[in-house]
């Protein structure tokens, strides 16, 4: 079953490098995605039961060039594979109509899926790290389809930086425990040094844009294509986040950890990372102009909160963090679809620019409140039980530093999100001639917009799907029915939050059935008195540097902020890569004459 | 057993926003006393709120516009419904205080966006305001509110009220710090004068309510007083013990514990209306800094202070 | 379908409770033009206190029932007058102060000045005085909520019934036109 | 006087320095003036002069310096008046200028902002001038302007 998969993705991505037209082939790659999703569907009735163990029936060897590549699934590689590949249909949907022309971005984006499937599948380092490799190269060059030169530069010294990272640890694993399969480190887990996970966790942390490592995520967010954007953000973080779930829990890292430094400093000090990123990503998120950049910052700020409840380890904490990672895959990917839908009808991406599309393309903005309100984690949407699980855990560890921060960036998400919903979609109507998005671009919104309602009335059907991961993963569950979450603090009952809202709304529905009301035109606006065709000059949006306030008060402490640090690392290696021109100057006679000296030192070597 | 617990939340809800219009008139008369004024009759909020639903003609800027009455109005509903109203516990049971935190952002986005699809300037700086002001205040309430739970123990906050029975939160030394900071963070809420920057009528026409009037304006009264009674419960459930005075569940209990919740909510409403005649309005920056600088700082000092206790 | 518009309860006495209601809660917006805006501050605070009867200031005119012209009406200021009168809500009511809204005033020959309001605008109460004293302008208030009552406050649904004659003085008056003869 | 000694012509008028002067020398007497300490730009007013048909236009400046008030005076043809905006020299002038082009027909080279100021719709001669008779215009459009004939029905 697993060749077959394989064979059709690739036969699919081979396919499309030749096809010009963007419309066939993004029918041809939204077949070849439909068949991974396919697979996880068959093997979900698995893992209702089935004990963890890494050699499941449904494996399969894959020898190459003499080496047999291990492949099985495992619970909770089925979790993160649920999470990612449904993303997929929707956003090739999407780019059906986004993409008059090819440019490359089915046949590597079709790459990318094998790599992400190879990824989850991998049951042994090796394969682990050749897919691992081939994700970071097909995903480089779709960042480099957007030929912004700051983008690729810091992707690719990024993208290397954490191979180099994850390389260097599994060579510590295979010295350490003398064999590459996961099931065998698993058995001699003590001999595995802190090293080891030390070094993986930090590769795994730059691919899910932790803070320290996150530099890269504003530059490719805001230049490459939307649609791999999407999957970027919403995907591939997931991928980095079920590489460190694996090294930390599966692989008790976790315990190792602990034992090393006898108490959970390290694991909390994850937790204080991600906390860390939440808000100075939050907070740095709603001063942007350019929406891309924006929702990059904001990324970077909920993926912090899954970093949090991977620190914190326990029940409660993973089940939040799989549950917001799940939340975010979708209302991310969602929320840069629709920065792509509204470029693809005004062009512009810059917040100041943009004005009052909402009242045109209606659709587009019910998909972006939908997912505005995911994120700001409201709980009319699923992102609440999300953010909820984790404040629960962090607050029963009594943990004081971290939570007050959390909470602080949750509250600072309502103030991007709003800033979305009024720069972009509503305030002055300064785009009355463009069109609502295309049918199958609304269609694919739609659809990554699904699930965060059904998980709202029923985070029950989130936590069971999650159960035999963390059970497998040697955490405990928690208490939970359909609609009612028990912890050990308090209990958040679904149900009655929709019921309530339903019953409450009749009178408020009442006062604004019973009384007519006249449209009025956007012009006919209290301004003093004045006429609009009297400012008719003047932007009546008030949506340029919208937080300016607080932004003098805050910007002075954030001057110095990562990003300067890594433009002067950026520097620093333009410079050396500047100097060695001059050593390999091309001309032949001066490599003559270092052949000659390098012959004189090695005879006067020898000699002496 | 159900209709009778369906009853008793309907009518406590009822009540609760009844008690809400009520207090804007009583506020306004308090405030009227204090400039030496004869000020309007106590019962001025029903009057207003009448009128401006029988305003014979409405105007809508489209249905994100009208999203903001619908929003407004449900989302305060829904957290009187999660809030113990004297010693009653609606349905605080089924949620907590961070569902509590978060349902009162429903109201707050909605009437954003309302304001927002208005298309006027003023609306949109009047949010942003808003808004600032709601990131600021937040920091110190959320830091009380984990002291409180780190001491009990529990994040419900029926809970805690239940653990107040024997002895009120704000008579334990670190809470009395705490329930400092939290009222002026309630300050802050109830958009009272020193930090009510986000509706200044003389700056920015009443900021995000520049555009709303008739139907949509007594909407929005109503969300007004829900907040006075929602933000006064919940500082009087978490620090003075809700109100709970007698225990057993006769029907003399259920009138004194309502009454105590009166008083004590009418108390904090009152002290927060005299900060309000007594001092200018801030900026927004200056709201800011006083919130994360001082408030934190104190608040801060409490929670640690707390944790010290707990785990000694 | 609306309740309140007499398809369930009878008209008059919905309309009743209704100018009770807007009777008792006169929210104004005050168009300071002329001179007669200074005269408010008296009339809210302490000594008179409007708010004992319900009335309030409000900064739109979405909010706001009552437009007091405070004074002169230059033809520029008429034509944000105007403006702001059709963005409030009806039922709204027009108290003009002082004398020269009423016939020009002391600026009886001014080629700017407005001289007759209620050619323009449907004003229900008129108070004399060049500036009324804050006695007078309570009076006036007073008379308003009286007329309310009788129902006989019908300047929004004059305004409404005569559009065109309204909107035919404006436009003249906007641009200085004469019937008679064409420029001097 | 300082200003007189500046210059070197004109006399003192009720304590003020006053300066005769015409539409090329101005702006140079003024940039002098503003160098020295005069460099609050009072006002710019005119006078119609109708009986010898010409306008007068004043350029006020006071001195915190030396405490003295100068007066830089112009003398303009009543039938279309020109002169050369000085709005370079003070920004304010712009403004005062739009006045007076609009209140008596003056008209400013260089000043692009000529547009309708107080006097919207206005399409009858400057207001301002003599011989313009004010009651009049105010009778033929105000008092034109008809009532509001109201049905005599019930009314409403």
């Amino acid at each position: 079953m697993l060749e077959l998969i394989f064979a059709v993705l690739l036969i699919a991505a081979f396919a499309t490098l030749f096809i010009k037209s963007g419309r066939i082939a993004a029918i041809i790659s939204l077949i070849a995605s439909a068949m991974p999703l396919i697979a996880v569907v068959d093997w979900a009735n698995d893992f209702g039961i089935k004990a963890f163990s890494f050699g499941v029936e449904n494996s399969m060897d894959f020898p190459i060039a003499g080496i047999t590549m291990h492949l099985s699934i495992t619970s909770f590689a089925w979790f993160f594979a649920v999470m990612v590949f449904s993303l997929l249909p929707p956003i090739f949907l999407f780019s059906y109509s986004f993409f008059e022309k090819n440019n490359g971005f089915f046949p590597f984006m079709l790459f990318l899926i094998t790599a992400v499937f190879g990824i989850l599948l991998a049951s042994d380092f090796l394969t682990f790290f050749f897919f691992w490799e081939l994700m970071a190269a097909s995903s480089f060059i779709l960042v480099c389809i957007s030929r912004d030169k700051k983008a690729i530069m810091s992707y690719l010294a990024f993208s290397v930086l954490s191979a180099v990272l994850i390389l260097v640890g599994i060579a510590l694993l295979y010295s350490q425990s003398g064999t590459l399969l996961f099931s065998d480190i698993v058995l001699n887990a003590d001999k595995v040094t802190v090293s080891a996970i030390i070094l993986m966790v930090a590769g795994f942390a730059v691919k899910s844009a932790l803070m320290p490592l996150h530099a890269w995520a504003p530059f490719v967010y805001s230049k490459a294509d939307e649609p791999f954007v999407a999957f970027l953000s919403g995907g591939l973080s997931k991928v980095g986040y079920y590489g460190m779930f694996f090294v930390l829990f599966a692989l008790p890292g976790a315990k190792i950890l602990h034992q090393y430094f006898n108490s959970g400093v390290a694991t909390y000090l994850l937790a204080v990372i991600g906390a860390i990123s939440a808000f100075i990503g939050t907070l740095l998120a709603f001063m942007e102009d350019d929406l891309r950049k924006l929702l990059a910052y904001s990324s970077i700020a909920q993926l912090g909160y899954i970093a949090v409840g991977f620190g914190i380890g326990s029940s409660l904490a993973m089940a939040g963090a799989l549950f917001q990672a799940f939340n975010h895959a979708f209302f991310k990917s969602v929320l840069f679809l629709v920065a792509g839908a509204v470029a693809y009808r005004t062009g512009k991406w810059k917040i100041s620019e943009l004005g009052g599309v909402g009242y045109k393309m209606p659709f587009t903005f019910m998909a972006a409140l939908f997912a505005i309100f995911a994120l700001a984690a409201i709980p009319i949407t699923s992102g609440f039980a999300a953010k909820w699980l984790l404040y629960e855990a962090a607050v029963s560890n009594k943990y004081i530093f971290i939570t007050p921060i959390m909470l602080i960036a949750g509250v600072g998400a309502f103030l991007y999100s709003f800033r979305i919903l009024y720069g972009v979609f509503l305030g002055e109507n300064r785009h009355d001639d463009i069109k609502e998005a295309p049918l199958p671009m609304i269609a694919g919104m739609f659809l990554l917009v699904l699930p965060l309602i059904i998980f709202l009335i029923f985070p029950g059907y989130m936590l069971d799907m999650m159960h035999s991961a963390l059970v497998d993963a040697g955490i405990g569950t928690i208490s939970h029915t359909n609609y009612v979450i028990r912890t050990g603090m308090a209990s958040y009952n679904t149900l009655a939050v929709v019921i309530g809202m339903m019953v409450v709304m009749i009178p408020a529905f009442l006062i604004y059935v019973l009384r007519k009301q006249k449209k009025v035109d956007f012009k006919d606006n209290f301004l003093a008195g004045e006429p609009y065709e009297f400012y008719g000059y003047i932007s009546m949006h008030a949506a340029n540097n919208f937080y300016k306030p607080i932004e003098d008060v805050i910007m002075p402490y954030l001057r110095k902020g990562a990003i300067s640090f890594y433009t002067a690392l950026y520097n620093a290696m333009g410079r050396v890569s500047d100097a060695s021109r001059k050593i390999y100057t091309g001309l032949s006679q001066d490599y003559t004459i270092y052949i000659i000296i390098f012959f004189f030192i090695i005879v006067g070597w020898l000699i002496w | 057993m159900v209709v009778e617990k369906i009853a008793v939340i309907a009518l406590y809800t009822t009540i609760a926003m009844f008690v809400g219009i009520l207090f804007m008139g009583v506020g306004r008369k308090i405030v009227a006393r204090v400039h030496n004024r004869v000020g309007p009759p106590v019962y001025q909020g029903f009057i207003d709120i009448a009128k401006l639903l029988t305003k014979k003609t409405n105007i809508s800027h489209g249905w994100i516009y009208d999203l903001a009455l619908l929003f407004s109005m449900t989302g305060i509903m829904l957290t009187i419904l999660f809030l113990p109203i004297g010693g009653v516990k609606l349905l605080s049971m089924e949620g907590d205080a961070f569902l509590v935190l978060y349902l009162l952002a429903i109201p707050a986005l909605g009437f954003a966006l309302g304001a927002g699809a208005s298309g006027n300037p003023n609306a949109a700086i009047g949010v942003m305001r808003a808004l600032v002001m709601m990131l600021s205040y937040e920091l110190p309430f959320v830091i009380t509110l984990i002291a409180l739970m780190i001491y009990y123990d529990t994040s419900s906050i029926a809970q805690i009220v239940e653990m107040q029975h024997a002895k009120w939160a704000i008579m334990i030394p670190p809470f009395v710090l705490a329930a400092a900071v939290a009222d002026m963070a309630l300050q802050g809420m109830l958009m009272e004068a020193p930090f009510d920057i986000s509706t200044a009528p003389h700056e920015i026409a009443s900021g995000p309510m520049a555009e709303f009037g008739g139907k949509h304006l007594g909407a929005l009264m109503i969300y007004k007083a829900g907040t006075i009674v929602a933000y006064t419960t919940l500082f009087v459930d978490l620090f003075l013990g809700g109100g709970v005075v007698m225990h057993d569940g006769s029907v003399l209990a259920y009138l004194a514990n309502f009454a105590v919740w009166f008083i004590l909510i009418f108390l904090v409403f009152t002290l927060s209306l005299l900060i309000n005649t007594s001092f200018p309005r801030f900026r927004i920056e200056q709201a800011f800094k006083f919130y994360w600088k001082y408030e934190a700082l104190l608040a801060f000092i409490s929670l640690i202070w707390v944790y010290l206790m707990v785990i000694s | 379908m609306g309740l309140f518009d007499g398809d369930i309860m009878k008209y008059e006495d919905w309309n009743k409770i209704s100018r009770i209601a807007s009777r008792k809660s006169l929210w104004m917006v005050h168009f300071c033009t002329g001179c007669g805006a200074i005269e408010l501050p008296p009339v809210m605070t302490s000594r008179y206190d409007m708010e004992r009867f319900g009335m309030g200031s409000m900064a739109t005119p979405r909010q706001a029932d009552v437009l007091l012209i405070t004074g002169y009406l230059t033809v520029k200021t008429l034509k944000r007058v105007v403006n702001v009168y059709e963005q409030m809500q009806s039922p709204k009511y027009v108290i003009s102060f002082g004398s020269c809204p009423i016939n020009g005033g002391m600026y009886w020959d001014s080629y700017n000045t407005v001289k007759r309001l209620d050619r323009y605008l449907p004003v229900d109460v008129y108070v004399g005085g060049c500036m009324p004293r804050p006695e007078g302008v309570m009076n006036a208030f007073l008379e308003l909520m009286k007329l309310i009552d009788e129902g006989k406050a019908r300047g929004w649904e004059k305004y409404q019934k005569y559009y065109e004659q309204y909107k035919r003085n404006q436009k003249m008056a906007f641009n200085f036109e004469r019937e008679k003869d064409e420029g001097a | 006087m300082k200003a007189l000694e500046l210059i070197g012509k004109g006399e003192e008028m009720h304590g003020r320095a006053y300066i005769k002067s015409d539409k090329e020398e101005a702006s140079s007497i003024i940039k002098k003036l503003k160098e020295n300490g005069f460099d609050h730009f009072v006002m710019l007013s005119c006078v119609d002069w109708i009986d010898n048909n010409e306008f007068e236009l004043v350029y006020h400046l006071w001195s915190y310096e030396h405490k003295e008030h100068v007066m830089v005076s112009i003398i303009l043809p009543r039938d279309n008046p020109s002169m050369s905006s000085m709005h370079e020299l003070f920004p304010q002038i712009e403004t005062y200028e739009r006045e007076i082009h609009e209140m008596y027909g003056v008209d400013f080279e260089g000043n692009n902002r000529l547009t309708p100021f107080m006097l919207e719709g206005w399409h009858d001669m400057p207001p301002m001038r003599k011989d313009f008779d004010s009651k009049k215009f105010a009778e033929d459009v105000f008092d034109s302007i008809p009532e509001i004939k109201e049905e005599e029905d019930e009314g409403i």
